[in-house]
């Protein structure tokens, strides 16, 4: 845990001094917007005078704090920047990963049991163009039906003009018809990962020898597969709930882009395109720690689960 | 008779972590202050349960894990101080698992052949590719395999081909010692007699030494004069078969001979 | 052994549609003067935004350029980012991955500490980032999507060699007095060869997409230079009068993607021992 | 005796990369009431697809039962007005589950893999209790935990509470088989099928767990079904023994009989090929070759290609033959009178 954080930590920083010349110079030179100003902000804030291990260690002080400095874009503090973005993004995040899990799950437990049928056929051509299809180009295609063809959903950001003067139950709805197209897109791509993942997972957890054994007990089918596949094959699945979340924060940059969404993502790329350092560092770093979180809640539920890992 | 391998004191420990963050660890003793000799041109039979250190002491000869005590002498010089390949040149195994002794994606050749490479380089003999390739056919055909398998893979073999093969490797080093660690147990009976026959023949013959581990007491007594019986990483019983066999001393050994199912009929 | 592969891989439908699509890509990318009717950066600002028709198939775009021309010649530039990326990516994990399953021990620790910090790293983030920083050229992307994406098939290697080392055929290569390199090389390296040839196949497939959404937010190859994904951007501020422009290049990323996956897939159930003998 | 069970004419085969695997052929077996039948083959002779088809727990993924039937009797000898499907095969949804576990009961090989990691022992006991026992003498909960805790106590489980709360992890492979007996019995099935009970067990627990199946189905009068490759068990607890090779049944004889007057070349060679008793000095017999490939078998006797008394009459389709009372052997060449072969 510890030595991930500072490993983290570490390539950020690496990243930071990839840029040829001082990372000042070349922000500097790449976005005229910087000022004097800014620069000798930059210069205090990393403490580029010093040997690189000692601005390193002072920079890790700081991020422990959350501490990034202040965006050179408007001077308000990095901080406050992520942390207004931030319930967006958990949002739309999270709202994927349940739409992932109760769609792909059972699409993918029926694919296994009925292997070979037309289901399941049906389901792979599915799962296929799903991991093959570039999402970004899906959003554009949905826009383009359902926003401008049909005019059924909005295109862009997170509420429609007149939200204020909507009563709580409009507001509601609001958010809903703008979270659709968003949270399909981005959950589109696990889902298809996810089908398929638990179907192979289900498959080879039929051909093990307890699900004989529960058989020739005379148990039903149902049990077989609902009580006695299912809760060894959800191990597996859930540590890569884990693992599907940098894949998600990572979409949500594409996403949040496209559909001018007002989360972290696009703060990021807004960040990245206009070279605002600190925030990008901040975001990077954010990110990471989310699916660090991520990771230790599917760490934690695997461990409920799993009677065999309490006493190993 | 001279010893050609002298083990004395020999400890084996090996160490778990208990829980997830707990900081005492288990001990394991899997081989717990043992030594035995194995005499030129014998067969030393070690039997025991599962767990009870036999292949253990069989990865410590050949030096694939390192003792914490003892001493392996092997001609009166230890075996710590041998190179790889003096060691690789005196002692080789043959080991339980036919499927998994085998590289799958290498050929018959290749398997063979890299031991004859590296023999010949040990003794400094230089061979053409034609003297290796029939130094190869040589050795298959003293296992009693067909001699035009050279390019054949694993798959293509049965479980008891495969044990030949196995063996076929270990001879390609013309080693003084072997260790056959459970040669026979993942075998068919009918091909178990195959397999044991054929090493007594190579004993015979090359005048070999064997370390025969294995858990079929029946089995150990039919091919060595001489037995050990191990039992949680200590030996509790060592002496002539015939004679553990008829009086057993110890009380495992006891249990031991008492639970082997018998052919009452034939009794 | 070759002659059972290509007899169970004539029988898998799915491998050989995907392979017979790769290949006539390939053709598409190698020939692609021959195949482009019109010169690809050739700007008609007179018949901009004119949809599919017989003489421009699939449309022209905002500067009246043939999009159908744009695609052939983007073929280049995703095969190649495919092609080299993996390359990078199975170099650095294929040895990272031997190096950490053979030798255990501190070499395995400190190398699966990188792996697990690099897929906690939200990776495209990562790409963005470091594409901004170093400008966004083709040789840059190649590289950078090479770099942060061999953690996957390090960890994969690793596992199946872990587990080869308590197989007996590597302890009888040691037993043999072979060398440490020639045990990696000559005995571990042949038996992962399978997860390395499905995780390039399917690698190549995840190279292109990353590559096309990088061009897709402005930060892949920089126009003129066709690419699908800068392609489909400028049809991104056109979706509302000219659909083709961004359909047409989308499309033909699904279908190459397709065809990888495809092939990859098909390859798994090939070659996976599970399926087989035990051992074939 | 009556008889419990009866195989008629089986034929089991399986699909391998789309070739077919001929398991079984022409398996004719009966089982008595209380005895118990030893089954004895070499590896992938079918003695485990033998175990399986009874209960027709072959997956139609991988093979199929192709013809023949197995009928159980149980019904037909305790209720008498009986009148539904007596075979397995043909048998309904319902009616097979009412069999499985609850009049056919199962061992297999593997203790450590054939109990669900992630439920205790107690748990699937349960389960079992619950499936065949309530509704019919069991209805409370301490009714169904008191029967489970007997179980284990009948297996010898010196303390059932804590193994009823363990996972399966947590224990040993000798308890965890002992608790596997436990769960098969603890429905009291009147056949009981072991297959290979011992084999992944050390010999001082395969002797405990011979002992203790032999005591249960004295105590429990089961019949019982020892499915093994080891000789030298059935010849402790069987009375009677078949041979299986290559997915035939070869010879089929009462233990004594079998074991002091085999009729069969293969029998005869297998026996000779045991360590057991031999001089100092004398070699094992050795059985060349190997066993036939399931995909491509020889025509006629399918261990002509290894038997060293073989002629051109063994090319043909050879049925069993009763030498001796309640002696059947399916060889050409088998001699009307015994010659010591071995």
């Amino acid at each position: 845990m510890i030595p991930l954080i500072i490993g983290i930590s570490l390539i950020s920083f690496i990243i930071l001094h990839l840029a040829p010349g001082s990372p000042v110079d070349s922000v500097a030179g790449m976005n005229i917007e910087v000022s004097a100003d800014s620069k000798s902000r930059l210069c205090s804030l990393y403490g580029l005078d010093k040997p690189w291990y000692i601005q390193y260690y002072n920079w890790l002080k700081r991020i422990i704090f959350l501490d990034f400095g202040d965006s050179f874009k408007d001077g308000r503090k990095v901080r406050t920047k992520i942390l207004e973005r931030l319930p967006a993004t958990l949002l739309l995040n999270v709202l994927s990963l349940f739409l992932i899990f109760l769609i792909a799950l059972p699409i993918g437990i029926k694919s296994a049991v009925k292997q070979g049928s037309f289901f399941d056929k049906g389901m792979t051509v599915f799962t296929f163009v799903g991991f093959s299809i570039p999402t970004f180009w899906l959003a554009l295609l949905l826009m383009i039906l359902f926003g401008v063809k049909l005019g059924w959903l909005p295109i862009s950001g997170m509420h429609s003009l007149n939200y204020e003067n909507f009563s709580f139950l409009g507001k509601l709805w609001d958010l809903v018809k703008h979270l659709i197209l968003p949270v399909f897109c981005s959950a589109f791509g696990g889902l298809a990962y996810l089908s398929r993942y638990s179907r192979y997972t289900m498959l080879e957890v039929i051909r093990q020898n307890y699900i004989r054994t529960a058989r020739a007990k005379g148990l039903p089918e149902k049990d077989v597969i609902y009580r006695h596949a299912l809760r060894n094959a959800l191990i597996p699945i859930v540590t890569l709930l884990g693992l599907s979340l940098p894949g998600l924060i990572s979409g949500g940059f594409i996403f949040e882009t496209i559909f001018a969404w007002p989360g972290m993502g696009r703060l990021g790329y807004l960040a990245i395109m206009s070279y605002d350092y600190p925030l990008i560092m901040g975001v990077g770093i954010i990110a990471a720690f989310l699916t660090l979180a991520g990771n230790l809640i599917a760490d934690f539920i695997y461990l409920c689960i799993d009677p065999r890992v309490k006493y190993k | 008779m001279e010893d050609l391998l002298e083990i004395k004191d020999l400890k084996k420990y090996f160490f778990l972590k208990k829980g997830l963050f707990s900081f005492n660890k288990e001990t394991i003793k899997a081989v717990d202050n043992i030594s035995f000799s194995i005499k030129k041109g014998e067969i030393l039979g070690l039997v025991g349960e599962s767990g009870s250190g036999k292949s253990t002491i069989a990865k410590l000869i050949v030096r694939l894990i390192y003792p914490q005590e003892g001493k392996i002498f092997f001609k009166k010089e230890e075996i710590g101080k041998f190179s790889r390949e003096k060691l690789s040149k005196n002692v080789q195994m043959i080991f339980q698992d036919p499927f998994a002794s085998l590289n799958p994606k290498l050929s018959i050749g290749t398997i063979i052949g890299e031991v004859v490479r590296v023999r010949n380089k040990i003794s400094g003999e230089i061979c053409s590719k034609g003297e290796v390739r029939e130094e190869i056919k040589r050795i298959l055909a003293t296992v009693g395999l067909p001699i035009n398998i050279l390019s054949d893979y694993p798959h293509q073999f049965s479980g008891g081909q495969r044990q030949r093969i196995g063996i076929a490797r270990a001879l390609a080093m013309r080693p003084r010692l072997i260790i056959a660690d459970e040669p026979v147990s993942s075998l068919d009976i009918s091909i178990q007699a195959q397999i044991i026959n054929l090493l007594l023949d190579l004993k015979e013959e090359f005048n070999l030494s064997f370390l025969f581990i294995a858990h079929d007491l029946n089995l150990v007594k039919y091919l060595s004069q001489r037995m050990l019986v191990m039992y949680k990483g200590k030996i509790v019983e060592e002496g002539l078969s015939e004679e553990i066999y008829r009086n057993p001393q110890n009380l495992y050994t006891q249990q031991l001979i008492e639970s082997i199912p018998k052919i009452k009929y034939w009794l | 052994m070759f002659k059972v592969f290509w007899e169970r891989f004539k029988h898998n439908k799915l491998a050989l549609s995907g392979l017979i699509v790769i290949l006539v890509l390939t053709i598409q990318a190698c020939f692609a003067p021959f195949i482009a009717p019109y010169n690809p950066t050739e700007q008609n600002i007179a018949n901009r935004l004119s949809p599919p028709s017989g003489k421009h198939f699939l449309g022209t775009d905002e500067l009246g350029r043939d999009v159908f021309s744009r695609i052939v010649y983007g073929t280049r530039i995703s095969l190649s980012v495919g092609f080299v990326a993996v390359g990078v990516a199975v170099l650095i994990g294929t040895l990272l991955g031997l190096w950490a399953g053979f030798f255990g021990g501190w070499v395995d620790n400190l190398i699966m500490r990188l792996v697990d910090i690099m897929l906690c790293f939200p990776t495209f983030f990562l790409i963005l980032m470091v594409i901004a920083f170093l400008s966004p050229n083709i040789f840059n992307i190649m590289l950078v999507i090479g770099l942060t994406s061999w953690s996957g098939l390090t960890r994969l290697i690793r596992g199946e060699c872990l587990s080869m080392r308590e197989r007996e055929f590597i302890q009888a290569a040691r037993l043999a007095g072979l060398k440490n390199n020639r045990i990696i090389f000559v005995h571990l390296l042949p038996n992962v060869f399978t997860p390395i040839l499905v995780f390039a196949t399917l690698g190549i497939g995840s190279a292109i997409l990353t590559e096309s959404a990088l061009s897709f937010l402005g930060l892949g190859v920089q126009p003129p230079t066709p690419s699908w994904g800068n392609i489909l951007t400028a049809g991104k501020d056109y979706i509302h009068t000219a659909w083709w422009l961004s359909f047409f290049p989308g499309l033909a990323i699904l279908i190459t993607v397709l065809a990888y996956n495809l092939l990859g897939e098909g390859l798994r159930d090939i070659l996976d021992p599970k399926m087989g003998d035990k051992n074939g | 005796m009556a008889d419990i069970l009866e195989i008629k004419h089986l034929f089991v085969e399986y699909y391998k990369r789309k070739k077919v695997v001929s398991a079984l052929r022409d398996v004719c077996l009966n089982l008595k009431q209380q005895e118990i039948l030893g089954v004895v083959g070499e590896s992938g002779c079918g003695k485990s697809t033998l175990a399986l088809s009874i209960l027709k727990l072959i997956l139609p993924t991988e093979g199929k039962i192709t013809k023949g039937e197995i009928i159980f009797k149980g019904y037909e000898l305790w209720e008498e007005d009986y009148l539904g499907d007596k075979n397995i095969i043909s048998m309904g949804d319902d009616s097979l589950r009412k069999i499985r576990g609850g009049e056919i009961g199962m061992i297999f090989q593997d203790p450590f893999t054939s109990f669900n990691p992630v439920f205790t022992i107690g748990e699937q006991i349960y389960e079992s209790l619950v499936l065949h026992r309530v509704g019919k003498d069991l209805n409370t909960y301490s009714a169904i935990h008191k029967e489970a805790i007997n179980s284990l106590k009948r297996v010898m489980i010196a303390s059932p509470q804590q193994v009823m709360n363990s996972y399966p992890h947590q224990l040993s492979g000798g308890m965890l088989q002992r608790a596997m007996i436990a769960m098969a019995i603890s429905c009291r099935p009147k056949v009981l099928i072991a297959d290979e009970p011992t084999t992944a067990l050390d010999v001082t627990l395969q002797k405990e767990i011979l002992d203790l199946l032999k005591k249960l189905q004295q105590e429990l009068s089961m019949s019982l079904i020892l499915i093994t490759h080891n000789l030298a068990i059935v010849a402790e607890i069987c009375t009677r023994i078949v041979v299986i090779y290559a997915g035939e049944i070869i010879e089929e004889a009462g233990s004594e009989e079998i074991f002091c007057r085999p009729r069969h070349p293969y029998t005869i060679r297998l026996l000779g090929s045991l360590p057991y008793l031999k001089p100092e000095g004398k070699r094992l017999v050795v059985i060349p070759g190997t066993i036939p490939d399931l995909i491509d078998l020889p025509v006629g006797c399918k261990f002509y290609p290894r038997c060293d008394e073989a002629s051109d009459t063994c090319l043909q389709k050879i049925n069993m033959k009763e030498v001796n009372k309640g002696h059947f052997v399916r060889c050409c060449r088998v001699k009307e009178e015994i010659d010591g072969l071995y």
